[in-house]
């Protein structure tokens, strides 16, 4: 699999998440934001961070960034999007995925494990994980209140673009439905807030993440 | 046309003592430069001669600090310290305050006081791999402390969060003292090769002094000055100083620093921190033994009509001087332009040995530097010595509440409650290299790409410092070195942040002495040298100093980290030791102030240093041999509070089968350990403590969902979690 | 030409800042105070000269990326006294 | 009655946030733009009655809470009208 990382000024997860694609066997290539050219790949990856410090709104200025034209176009044909974090938080404000990610409800960053239920695998990021198996991944991030008006909601549901949900009881920031990750109707668009780069050896307190990677190391390759 | 210039200005003592400079202090400089001071000159000597930058009420102490060691590449005096960790990899860090902005603004304050820190390690050629604060705030229900903890901690998260290096550490204290004076310290630690480790000297005559980062703005215009000068209650009207941070620009000044230092473009680099471009022009200009002459006019600025002073006073952040090959400029600002930063060469190295500023095609200053960098009075100030305490008598108290209900209390209060809150809100894994968090003994990160991991710590207990200050800066080192111990890794080298009360009042300037005594004693019988640090003086309002708070930053490094052992119980039927002899040391113990209300001053727990290092040693070769799962010091709350710290992480409870009064529970004697041994290990254990003289005591056994002391208390650990995490949120308000 | 951009929630997004100010509000002892709303004040100058025009470019900018009008409305001043 | 109180930040205090939008605004091709700066805005609702009460109120909550005057300035704005 080849995967492209984009990275915009203020990204600062890339590293991590190129480490995970690694150890995955993927063949990783980070591209700067402001190139037009994207290589041929198979996974395109919008890495978290503070894209332009996160300023105006999260993600707002690296939608608009040239490289997005070029993933929006290549998204259009079907290559494989995963947006972590800031990265969902891009996708959302270039339209991939719909809604939008508030400010946490307490309003305050939070940094913590949380648990999610995995709600759609029939994804190629997920398909490694059991129908509702629960898994343990971290979040961090002041903006991943999920919102949308209720049509929408009712529409990821129909849809099943649901891909994961905090556990009940450890929603850490407020988010409609407890919706942790969503997907596009074909399940080749994924944005998440919780970092599964984050939890992918044993050395780091688990391996729930590095399933997530070795799913779309399968099915994208 | 020419305006009213700045230099127009008379000199009056009134404009000197405003300066906050002494007539004999005045009359010294008028000596180095064989004439009056104009007023832009004055202004530079004022920053250069302030407390802050020129240590001048602390350096003759400072100099008797150990910062020697086969580890230790750089000690002080530079941007920050770096010592040799193995393989070719060196760790770079340092600690600072950022005190009084952070009392004025508390997010801006804390926020820049994060960023500033991680310039003096960026610029040394270190990647940041992780961050550490310890802060004191006033009482908690004091009418500002809650906004002023809200504040600092969401600035220092806003900041680290951003620039995407994790905050892995801290402590936080609550005390009266700091009602009006909070301290916010920040440490940073970062990783480089030990033969890409960039100085701050400049040489080479007519090499390039280049500026690159964010325009200058009037910032902070006098912060330096700020920072030394003591508070009251006028000191709202210094609010326009305020600085803000822009982390996002940092990041940027980060990598563009890092790709031009994978070349050899630099010849020296130093960040503009406490009075900007003015202290890092002379730092850098004195090191190198050049001269060095600025033009203000190509000086990126962002306000209009910037005057000489203001712009050599400037404290806006995110900006760097560099010295560059001759020839390189190009090269760099191609990397800087990229990355979308000013870039300038603003001056050039001379041989004259003077700093000489022109602006608007004028020189407006021409100053010598030596005197400028080094010229500033050492004082030897009067200095009293604390008078010793006695002990207290644990047997002669009676206690209020039985051992659960203590406890709770402890578990519950503001010194020992769950910090949960305030970590919660820091990235503390972005990079992907945190092993272990907020909330163990010391954090472990590793080294990127290898099996070696750093443990880091801060620490002080500001409470001993005040009853006794020899002690006291002796037992800030030992319990850093513990909490580095307890995760089997070996300390190495300390940072310090030294926050005391007004110098020029012989009792603070005898805790500060007293201190710094007990802080060297302790990092030579402890192989664990100084080899950066700060110093923050004048923290006081209305004439009340702060309790002594020498804050430790501790790091060591683990070789092999799947070594590494946790600080709570992993598995039930694990036999639990404590490692130390317990006499019951009540004197300044939380127990003592908070269920005992004891408030008539009493010694602190002696440090016995050869112990301390024998059971350090001790403890990380068992646990180095595999003997101990898990490991966790002995401090604030004695050993039934750090038997519930270990139980409450995993909800492993503990079956203790030893009986002991208050004084044993929770006495704070020092150089103690908490392990639990697995069964087949415990004989091994036993016999190499005997060989090893080291006293170890088994106190009982893992298990079950509560912590027990036959026939004496029985507590569930839901019970004290509830105590332990509700009392931060609570404060708080959510 | 000098202009400001006022960009507010729209009704029925839950606004979290709103809330929590509005609550801070009510322990601070400030009675009847109620829905609270937090928006942006964005302030700039333009180059333009006429007035229909920079008004086409600010919406420009709204629509493109000052505003995200899933959630958002704005709102655009011109200051053409100045 | 209705108010709206405008933040912004003193002269001469940094806004990294109204740069970072005049970059991405160039870098979208809008010209001429200059001298950006993000500030806040918020509306509520009050319960007075009595417009001078109602500012004095609005005031003590602006220097309490709403604006930090350390760093900020602020505007109020009673809409009676309504
Ligand atoms: N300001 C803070 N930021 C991050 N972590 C903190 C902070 N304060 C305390 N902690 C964490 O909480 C835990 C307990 O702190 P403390 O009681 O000071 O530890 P110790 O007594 O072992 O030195 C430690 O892991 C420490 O790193
Ligand atoms: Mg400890």
């Amino acid at each position: 699999m080849r995967a492209a990382v984009i990275v915009f000024p203020g990204s600062n997860c890339d590293r991590d998440v190129a480490v995970c694609l690694e150890a995955a066997g993927a063949q990783v290539d980070m591209v700067w934001h402001g190139d037009t050219e994207l290589p041929s790949c198979d996974l395109m990856v919008l890495p978290g961070g503070f894209s332009y410090g996160d300023y105006l709104r999260c993600g707002s200025m690296a939608a608009n960034s040239p490289i997005m034209r070029e993933v929006v176009a290549r998204a259009g044909t079907g290559t494989a999007v995963l947006g972590i974090c800031n990265g969902f938080q891009v996708l959302t404000e270039c339209g991939l995925l719909p809604g939008v990610l508030m400010q946490n409800r307490n309003l305050n960053f939070v940094c913590r494990n949380t648990r999610l239920k995995v709600a759609r695998t029939d994804t190629p990021f997920t398909h490694l994980y059991a129908e509702a198996e629960e898994i343990i991944i971290p979040v961090a991030h002041n903006e991943g209140n999920y919102f949308a008006d209720d049509e929408t909601l009712k529409r990821l549901q129909g849809e099943n673009c649901i891909a994961f949900t905090y556990a009940a009881g450890d929603n850490p920031n407020g988010a409609c439905l407890d919706i942790a990750g969503i997907t596009d109707a074909s399940g080749r668009v994924l944005g998440m807030m919780p970092h599964p780069e984050r939890r992918a050896e044993a050395a780091l307190g688990g391996e729930d993440g590095r399933r997530l990677f070795a799913s779309a190391m399968e099915r994208l390759a | 046309m020419s305006a009213p210039h700045v230099n127009d200005t008379p000199i009056t003592p009134e404009l000197v003592a405003e300066h906050g400079l002494t007539p004999d202090e005045y009359e010294m400089i008028v000596a180095h430069m064989g004439r009056a001071p104009n007023f832009t000159e004055l202004g530079v000597f004022s920053v250069m001669w302030s407390e802050h930058c020129s240590y001048k009420s602390s350096r003759k102490w400072l100099k008797k600090l150990p910062v020697d060691g086969p580890q230790v590449i750089q000690g002080p005096g530079e941007n920050a310290g770096v010592i040799d960790i193995g393989d070719g990899d060196a760790a770079i860090f340092k600690m600072e305050s950022h005190n009084h902005p952070s009392f004025i603004e508390p997010y801006q304050g804390a926020a820049t006081g994060v960023g500033g820190i991680m310039r003096d390690v960026f610029t040394m050629g270190a990647r940041p791999v992780a961050n550490l604060n310890a802060l004191r705030f006033g009482q908690p229900d004091h009418k500002k402390t809650c906004h002023l903890v809200a504040g600092v901690v969401s600035g220092i998260g806003g900041y680290g969060n951003c620039i995407g290096v994790p905050t892995v550490g801290g402590e936080v204290n609550f005390d009266a003292s700091y009602n009006g004076n909070i301290l916010v310290n920040a440490m940073c630690v970062g990783l480089a090769r030990t033969d890409k480790i960039f100085y701050a000297a400049a040489t080479g005559v007519g090499s390039p002094v280049v500026y690159v980062g964010s325009k200058t703005g009037r910032d902070g215009i006098h912060g330096a000055t700020m920072a030394s000068a003591e508070f009251d209650d006028a000191s709202d009207e210094k609010r326009p100083t305020v600085q803000v941070g822009d982390p996002f620009t940092e990041k940027l000044l980060l990598e563009a620093c890092q790709e031009l230092m994978s070349s050899d473009a630099i010849i020296g680099i130093q960040d503009m921190g406490a009075a900007g471009l003015t202290s890092s022009s002379v730092e850098m200009a004195d090191k190198g033994n050049v001269g060095i002459r600025l033009d203000l006019d190509k000086v990126p600025c962002r306000e209009t009509h910037m005057s000489g002073y203001e712009m050599l006073l400037s404290e806006s952040q995110e900006r760097m001087l560099m010295v560059l090959q001759p020839g390189r400029e190009d090269e760099a600002a191609e990397i800087f332009h990229r990355w979308g930063l000013d870039f300038a060469v603003v001056g050039e190295l001379t041989d004259t040995n003077r700093m000489v500023v022109v602006h608007e095609g004028e020189i407006i200053a021409d100053m010598p530097l030596k005197p400028l960098a080094d010229g500033a009075p050492e004082y030897d100030r009067p200095h009293t010595a604390t008078p010793a305490l006695p002990a207290l008598d644990a047997q002669a108290l009676t206690h209020p509440l039985d051992l659960g209900e203590s406890l709770l209390r402890l578990m519950g209060g503001s010194e020992m409650a769950s910090r949960r809150w305030i970590w919660e809100q820091y990235d503390s894994m972005v990079m992907g290299d945190t092993l272990v968090g907020p909330g163990g003994d010391a954090a472990l990160v590793r080294v990127h790409g290898t099996n070696k991991a750093l443990a880091l710590t801060t620490d002080v207990t500001p409470r001993y410092c005040l009853a006794d200050p020899v002690m006291g800066g002796q037992q800030a080192v030992a319990e850093a070195y513990r909490n580095i111990s307890a995760t089997g890794a070996t300390p190495l080298a300390i940072t310090n942040c030294l926050n005391f009360g007004n110098p020029e009042r012989p009792e603070i300037m005898g805790q500060f002495v007293g201190c710094l005594d007990g802080m060297g004693a302790a990092c030579r019988a402890l192989d664990f040298p100084v080899v950066s640090g700060n110093v923050s003086l004048y923290n006081e309002t209305n004439g009340r100093g702060i309790m002594p708070t020498p804050a430790i930053g501790g790091v060591g490094v683990l070789d092999d980290l799947t070594k590494a052992v946790g600080s709570a119980f992993a598995n039930a039927g694990m036999s639990v030791y404590v490692i130390g002899e317990t006499h019951g040391a009540l004197g300044c113990s939380l127990y003592a102030r908070d269920v005992l209300a004891i408030d008539t001053p009493a010694a602190p727990p002696p440090v016995d240093l050869e112990r301390e290092r024998a059971h350090g040693d001790f403890v990380r070769a068992q646990i180095g041999a595999g003997h101990i799962s898990c490991a966790h010091d002995v401090s604030d709350g004695g050993l039934l509070c750090a038997l519930a710290e270990m139980c409450l992480p995993q909800k492993i409870g503990c079956a203790v089968e030893i009986s002991g009064d208050h004084g044993f529970w929770f006495g704070e004697d020092q150089g103690r350990y908490l392990v639990a041994i697995a069964p087949d290990a415990r004989a091994a254990f036993e016999k190499a403590a005997a060989e090893a003289h080291v006293h170890i005591a088994q106190i009982g056994l893992t298990g079950g969902a509560e912590l027990t002391i036959t026939d004496a208390m029985t507590i569930s650990l839901d019970e004290i979690a509830k105590a332990h995490e509700n009392w931060f949120p609570k404060l708080m308000g959510f | 030409m000098k202009a400001t951009i006022y960009i507010s929630l729209k009704n029925g997004v839950l606004d979290p800042q709103g809330k929590a100010i509005e609550n801070a509000l009510g322990q601070l002892g400030f009675e009847g105070v109620d829905n609270v709303r937090q928006g942006k004040m964005i302030e700039l100058d333009l180059a333009d000269t006429d007035a229909a025009d920079a008004r086409n470019r600010l919406e420009a900018m709204c629509e493109k990326l000052l505003a995200n009008t899933v959630i958002e409305n704005f709102e655009i001043h011109l200051n053409d006294a100045e």
